[in-house]
């Protein structure tokens, strides 16, 4: 490929540090995902109120869910527009097939 | 109800409309001739939504035919290059505005009518009053149907009988797979499914009249086959005919004494799978009222060469895939006969289908069915312990006011 | 095919050629021939139909076996005959839209095609091993559940198999559309065919995995003992009808976009205009794509959802007719102003709109939640789907077939013959399914072995039948057609229909590379804007190069035969388990061999571009 | 030019994206994780409708136990992490390092799985609970199971690319293959979010 030989080595290391910068964000990303799920868990365990935990629970999935999204699978650089986009359509088909099982199959 | 359409422009065209459509099929089958409250309010959505389609379709047709007869090219013009047009914003504009509006006119009535035929609650009459809700269980079974009234312990199969004054609620279930209950000119179909859920509908009768009722959701083979009968009577008569056939038992005898010995193999081959008499749903129809059918098993000629084919093959070819084939029975050609004696001194009265059509009316308020009716008061406490020995299945209405009724009217028994 | 061209192949290595292909050009005959076979085959089914309907309380068929013809017919035409038709529309053409060398998987096309094929002969199997699905093309719990034998069997895994094939499939034309683009060829100069077969392909990727996964749990409860659709152990047999909808109606606008693509393309060259509203079209179709997924419900407003449920997927149903009439009204204003050419293809365009018009209106009456308590399920919803998919689809494949022939195959399609094809199809397509609307609504439902006599539906049905004649005459004519331009072979030029779009600026057919330089795109139509401004002949877009082309691979074909073996020996179990084995095992094998063995392609050197030249074939 | 996809050495920043090749992998499998969301959500949905028709069986309340599943959730949390640090070295281009996180990562997929199988069969022996025994059952079974053969067919995945390129290091022609291989492998983790919300902690409320 055409960029081959042009990556010198300063440019290699301004690269290695900036991919350390952002592994620092992933054990960031790391440290609050199990948080969340501590979180989750105790809430469930402590035996707080249905009406509350579920709501709360299914928020922390979808936040953890964002978190792998964006930092662990790099949504969050450049070149993921697409990805981007198909995956939230994903979301949009999925949301709706959930939702339509969850209510009107009705019992 | 009719709100919507007042404002309506094209009555005119409406009528005109609606006057060729009604000339399309047979009265007791054609949904383009309602002969009920939910078959004419469909069609008149019907006919608006073809106003508004026809109108649509001319205007696409006169731009079409315009467009095709003005723009082809011509001997002489093959190297002439029309102008290269982007678009036009006032036109995309118009095209998806217009359309808007009229999906909105027809949105509008829709919606209504979807929440209007969901309502099962009672209806009022002039005065407020409630009018008794006739309720009916319907299972639907491959490739036969089966009607129970409730709390007035009549029980058919393949043909139920409605009174023409009222709304008729109907609560069904399928005992095997979904089948589909269509009764085109008086009301629009429901299905019938085997999940623990019951549909509810209703029918109101315009005018008496025998009805055909079509099972619209393939079930088998003889899914085609699967036809019912809506035999819609007076008031009078409606009374009249539960009266009837409250008073058959399976133990009535017949006269003559072939039919006697009749009723005996009957007794030993069939009743596994048939009952006479108000019974819950069994293997096979029940037969209480069967010499007053319109049909054999739903579509056939009632005569006895074609019960004496039925009962000799079990239906086999005549309707593929019935389930009484299973049947285990062996009979000779007397001992069929005889049952066919019998069978044809099921009649429990005077009222069957001819009922119908014979135009005589005899008005009634059936109150003779839902005795004590005039106390519907507030005074339910004391009808608590009435609750307990009733069979509690039948009142797994979704409907939060008909287990109120139910229950009052049970317990009043 | 190794670096070049060898001409003058025997039968063996023609056919060893198309087992092992990768270049989308073949692949798309292939769709093509597989296609035609099954839509023949749908149709000979079709005429079963209509001979036992021909009068009442016929007896021509049995009603088991009719409920297998038409459970098949409808089977056979949604998923092996309109739906591959398209892909080899798509497959042949799309590349070439956009500038493109190859698609972006040629490896897993060829694996689509083949898994498509062998799904859809298994499917067929089951005619010979005691008898085929019985059920309907929707397969609803719990008949599906009910039926006996195996066909329902063979229906959920020949489908689950074919629909892999399917999904991959439309993941490769998505990524070709993002990734392989020419220069210059930006989003909103796609044309149309292409645009509306990438937004097919995104259905595609959105609603086959419903359907994958109701599927399978038809394919657990029949074959391993499940209970999700069983009643009396908890199961709910509305989950499968949501499943299958869920999938089912996407499916329907799988099949239209692509069509109205088509028309998009052959409107504007024989009117020689450009597309009316070009955004508007773009910005409808994926309008009409997202409002699909909204809408299933309105195949079960009878199941008992209940009114609030009803009320809101009617109106969602409702509003696609809004961009669809977008559409319809940029098809006459391209035509407005035109300069028109009655080529065959135009006329099939032509005949399309008045016909599809009359599909959608019906399916907007249909959507009326509460006036389909009477259509459902009768012959007015057959009358409505057969108007926009014979009307809408069919029509358009044949357009697309014949706009595109020259193209593909370097001949031009005898004009007389195909006029005579359009007529005959036309006016037996409206004879056979015009009257079904009235039979629909004068009590007559559908999927009915037999009709009775003496309730009025007699006359309807005789010349519905006798309608479907003219359809299969119109058919036989095509065919003959077919057969007889291809032995003549009288090779055409690269653009004998004077189009705009950017296929018609190469070789007919296309060289196997499809473009020596990549072409440089100046705007929408880019092929007509060098007409114009230019000498007629797209610009390079960078120096002569090498080209890379991928291997030939036989590994697809192997890689779908596993599954396809592999699926008898889960349905018959016992000791067929074996194949079962055999089956995954040569499946699995082919995936290691395929992902340990690094195919890195060829070049094409520059230097032996010359030796092609003027060699039309494309080895 | 091609040949040259298999020198490892001097690789670009985005090696898994440098070649046209690997930028269409690289969407394509993107995309059919989109797709992918669909059939989760149609097995999700299959499980919410079907999560109290136990028929005569064990109920949810009857079977779940949490313990297991927050061991397996960290597990699989953290196997996440390690396939991220396995990325972060194919950046570096040390692919060593690369192999020995994908390593970890294969180690805490098999863990995963062991006790996934375990659970099933604790379930199986100690409740009678099965595919089986009622239409519950079933949505269970085929939810969590579809999720495992993810899982399995993850590290098969991994460990296939670990051995075939184990030799020859880090290249233009694999690097796009160990970095979808990631992205399958977070995917996994998303959908094991939502079963342990979903399946067992709502069950368990
Ligand atoms: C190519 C396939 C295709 C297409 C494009 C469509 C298009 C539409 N369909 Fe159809 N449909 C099917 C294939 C298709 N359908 C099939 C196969 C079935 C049966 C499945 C089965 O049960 O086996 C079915 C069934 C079906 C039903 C279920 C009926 C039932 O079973 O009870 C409904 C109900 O709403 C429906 C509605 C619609 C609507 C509203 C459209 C709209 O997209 C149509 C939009 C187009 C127009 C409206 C025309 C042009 C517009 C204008 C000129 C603008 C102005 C118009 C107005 C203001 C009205 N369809
Ligand atoms: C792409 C979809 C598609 C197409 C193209 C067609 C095409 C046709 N279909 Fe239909 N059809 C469906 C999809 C389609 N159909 C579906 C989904 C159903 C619902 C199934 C269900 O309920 O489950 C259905 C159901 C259906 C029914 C309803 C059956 C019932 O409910 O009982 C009928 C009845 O008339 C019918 C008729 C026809 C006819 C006459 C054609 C004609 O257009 C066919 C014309 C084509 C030919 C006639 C080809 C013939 C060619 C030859 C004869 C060549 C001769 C051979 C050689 C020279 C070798 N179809
Ligand atoms: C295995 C159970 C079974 C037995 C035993 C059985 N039947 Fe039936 N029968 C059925 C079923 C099921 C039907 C409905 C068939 C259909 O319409 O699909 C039926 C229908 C009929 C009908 C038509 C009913 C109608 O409403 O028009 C008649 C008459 C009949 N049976 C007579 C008999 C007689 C007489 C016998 C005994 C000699 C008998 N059956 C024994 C199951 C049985
Ligand atoms: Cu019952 Cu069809
Ligand atoms: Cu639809």
């Amino acid at each position: 490929m055409a960029n081959h030989s042009n990556i010198n080595d300063e440019k290699r290391e301004f690269y290695k540090s900036r991919n350390k910068q952002e592994m620092k964000m992933q054990v960031y990303t790391f440290v609050m995902m199990i948080a969340f799920t501590l979180v989750a868990f105790g809430l469930v365990l402590a035996e707080v109120d249905a009406m509350f935990t579920i709501p709360i629970i299914l928020v922390l999935a979808g936040v953890q869910v964002l978190f792998q999204l964006y930092y662990f699978m790099h949504m969050n650089t450049a070149g993921h527009e697409w990805p981007a986009a198909m995956i939230y359509s994903g979301i949009f088909a999925a949301a709706l097939t959930v939702l339509a099982l969850a209510t009107i199959v009705w019992w | 109800m009719k709100g919507w359409m007042s404002r309506f422009k094209a009555v005119f065209a409406l009528a005109v409309l609606a006057l060729i459509l009604s000339g399309c099929g047979e009265p007791f089958l054609s949904a383009l001739q309602p002969r009920g409250d939910g078959a004419e309010q469909i069609f008149q959505l019907m006919v608006l939504s073809v106003v508004i389609m026809l109108f649509v379709f001319v205007v696409v047709m006169i731009i079409y035919v315009f467009v095709v007869i003005k723009f082809r090219r011509k001997k002489g013009q093959e190297d002439f290059i029309p102008k290269q047009t982007e678009g036009n914003h006032a036109l995309e504009t118009l095209w998806t505005v217009i359309p808007i509006i009229l999906l909105l006119i027809l949105a509008v009535p829709t919606v209504q009518y979807s929440f209007e035929f969901a309502d099962v609650s009672p209806e009022t009459t002039a005065e407020g009053d409630e009018l008794d809700q006739i309720w009916i269980d319907v299972t639907g079974k491959q490739y036969w149907w089966h009607f129970e009234y409730q709390d007035l312990e009549v029980s058919t199969s393949q043909e139920i009988y409605i009174p023409t004054d009222r709304k008729v609620y109907l609560s069904m279930i399928s005992d095997d797979v979904i089948h589909s209950f269509w009764v085109p000119s008086i009301q629009g179909k429901m299905d019938v499914n085997p999940t623990g859920n019951r549909n509810e509908m209703h029918l109101h009768a315009q005018e008496e009249g025998v009805y055909w009722g079509k099972c619209a959701e393939l079930c088998g083979p003889s899914h085609s086959l699967m036809d019912f009968k809506v035999i819609a009577v007076s008031p009078g008569e409606f009374e009249q005919w539960v009266e009837e056939m409250q008073e058959v038992s399976e133990e009535d005898v017949p006269e003559s004494e072939t039919a006697q010995d009749g009723q005996e193999l009957f007794a030993d081959n069939c009743l596994a799978c048939h009952a006479v008499g108000s019974s819950p749903n069994k293997v096979g129809p029940n037969l209480t009222s069967f010499a007053d059918r319109v049909n054999l098993a739903g579509v056939f000629e009632m005569n006895e060469e074609n019960l004496f084919e039925w009962i000799d093959t079990k239906g086999e070819d005549m309707k593929p895939g019935n389930l009484m084939v299973d049947a285990p029975y062996d009979l000779n050609e007397e001992e069929i006969n005889n049952i066919i004696e019998y069978l044809m001194t099921l009649s429990p009265g005077e009222i069957n289908p001819d009922s119908a059509e014979n135009g005589v009316y005899q008005d009634s308020d059936l109150s003779g069915l839902f005795p004590e009716e005039e106390e519907e008061g507030e005074d339910s406490e004391e009808e608590e312990d009435g609750d307990s020995e009733d069979n509690g299945d039948e009142e797994e209405q979704e409907s939060e006011e008909d287990s109120e009724e139910d229950s009052e009217e049970n317990s009043d028994e | 095919m190794s670096t070049t061209a060898n001409n003058k192949a025997g039968f063996g290595s023609a056919l060893w050629d198309y087992l092992t292909t990768v270049d989308h050009k073949k692949i798309a005959i292939l769709y093509l021939v597989a296609g035609m076979f099954f839509f023949i085959l749908g149709g000979l089914q079709a005429m079963l139909i209509r001979i036992q309907l021909i009068s009442p309380d016929n007896e021509f068929i049995s009603a088991q076996f009719y409920n297998e013809v038409l459970t098949m017919h409808g089977t056979t035409m949604i998923f092996l005959a309109a739906m591959p038709l398209l892909f080899a529309l798509m497959n042949a053409v799309l590349p070439l839209q956009i500038g493109a060398r190859d698609v972006a998987f040629p490896f897993i096309n060829a694996l689509g095609f083949w898994l498509f094929f062998f799904g859809g002969i298994f499917l067929n199997v089951s005619w010979f091993t005691g008898g085929a699905p019985d059920v309907g093309w929707t397969a609803y719990a719990p008949l599906s559940l009910f039926s006996e034998g195996h066909g329902v069997d063979y229906y959920a895994i020949g489908l689950q198999i074919s629909g892999i094939g399917t999904l991959i499939g439309g993941i490769n034309f998505i990524v070709t559309v993002v990734n392989m683009r020419a220069p210059g060829m930006t989003y909103m100069r796609m044309p149309l065919f292409t645009w509306t077969a990438f937004i097919a392909s995104v259905l595609i990727l959105f609603a086959f995995p419903a359907l994958t996964v109701g599927l399978f749990l038809l394919t657990f409860d029949r074959l391993f003992g499940a209970h999700f659709f069983n009643p009396d152990m908890g199961g709910n047999v509305i989950i499968w009808e949501h499943l299958f909808w869920i999938f089912g109606h996407p499916e329907v606008y799988i099949l239209i976009l692509p069509a109205f693509g088509v028309f998009s393309e052959v409107i504007p060259t024989f009117a020689k205009k450009r597309l009316f509203g070009y955004s508007s079209m773009v910005f409808a179709t994926v309008l009409i794509a997202f409002l699909g997924f909204m809408v299933w419900a309105h195949h079960m407003f009878t199941v008992g959802l209940g009114p609030i449920a009803n009320s809101i997927f009617a109106v969602a149903t409702m509003a696609i007719a809004v961009p669809t009439g977008i559409k319809i009204f940029n098809w006459l204003f391209t035509l407005w102003g035109g300069s028109i050419r009655m080529t065959s293809p135009m006329v099939f365009a032509l005949g399309f709109i008045p016909t599809f018009t009359i599909g959608g209106m019906t399916g907007v009456m249909l959507a009326s939640s509460a006036a389909d308590y009477q259509y459902h399920d009768s012959y007015f919803v057959v009358a409505h789907f057969h108007y926009v998919i014979v009307g809408g689809v069919v029509l358009g494949i044949f357009a697309g077939l014949i706009y595109w022939w020259p193209k593909m195959f370097g001949t031009m399609l005898n004009e007389k013959l195909n006029h005579w094809f359009f007529w005959l199809f036309f006016f037996g397509f409206h004879l056979t399914f015009f009257f079904q609307h009235f039979l629909g609504l004068m009590g007559m439902p559908r999927r009915y072995w037999k009709f009775l006599p003496d309730q009025g539906l007699d006359l309807f049905n005789l010349i519905s039948t006798i309608g479907a004649f003219f359809m299969a005459i119109g058919t036989i004519v095509f065919l003959y057609n077919v057969v007889v331009t291809q032995m003549k072979n009288v090779k055409v030029g690269p653009d004998p229909w004077d189009a705009r779009t950017l296929e018609w600026a190469i070789a007919s057919p296309p060289p196997f590379y499809n473009f020596k330089q990549l072409p440089l795109v100046r705007g929408l139509d880019p092929l007509w804007i060098e007409k114009m401004e230019n000498n007629g002949r797209m610009q390079p877009a960078e120096p002569l190069g090498d080209v890379h082309m991928p291997n030939n691979s036989f590994v697809p074909f192997v890689m779908s035969l596993g599954l396809f073996i592999a699926g008898f020996g889960v349905m018959y179990q016992g000791g067929m388990w074996i194949l079962a084995g055999i089956g995954f095992a040569i499946t699995a094998g082919s995936l290691l061999y395929r992902s340990i063995k690094d195919d890195l392609g060829y070049h094409i050197h520059k230097e032996d571009f010359d030796k092609e030249e003027g060699d039309g074939s494309n080895g | 030019m091609a040949d040259d996809m298999l020198k490892s050495g001097n690789l670009p920043e985005h090696p898994e994206r440098a070649t046209l090749e690997g930028s269409n992998k690289f969407m394509g499998f993107w995309f059919f994780l989109g797709g992918e969301t669909v059939l989760f959500a149609s097995l999700f949905g299959t499980f919410l409708a079907l999560r109290n028709s136990n028929a005569e069986g064990p109920a949810r309340e009857d079977v779940f136990g949490l313990g297991l599943v927050f061991i397996m959730t960290i597990i699989l949390l953290t196997s996440s992490l390690t396939s991220v640090y396995a990325m972060y070295h194919m950046r570096n281009h040390s692919f060593k390092k690369m192999q020995l996180w994908l390593g970890v990562t294969v180690a805490l997929g098999l863990a995963f799985l062991g006790f996934e199988i375990y659970e099933f069969v604790h379930y199986v022996h100690d409740y009678e609970f099965g595919f089986r025994t009622s239409a519950f059952g079933s949505a269970f079974y085929t939810l969590v199971g579809f999720h495992g053969a993810h899982v399995a067919f993850g590290l098969l995945w991994f460990i296939t690319l670990m051995i075939r390129n184990n030799k020859r290091g880090l290249n233009l022609y694999n690097a796009p293959k160990f970095y979808i291989a990631s992205l399958y492998w977070h995917f996994i983790d998303v959908v094991w979010v939502f079963i342990f919300t979903v399946v067992y902690l709502m069950g368990m409320v």
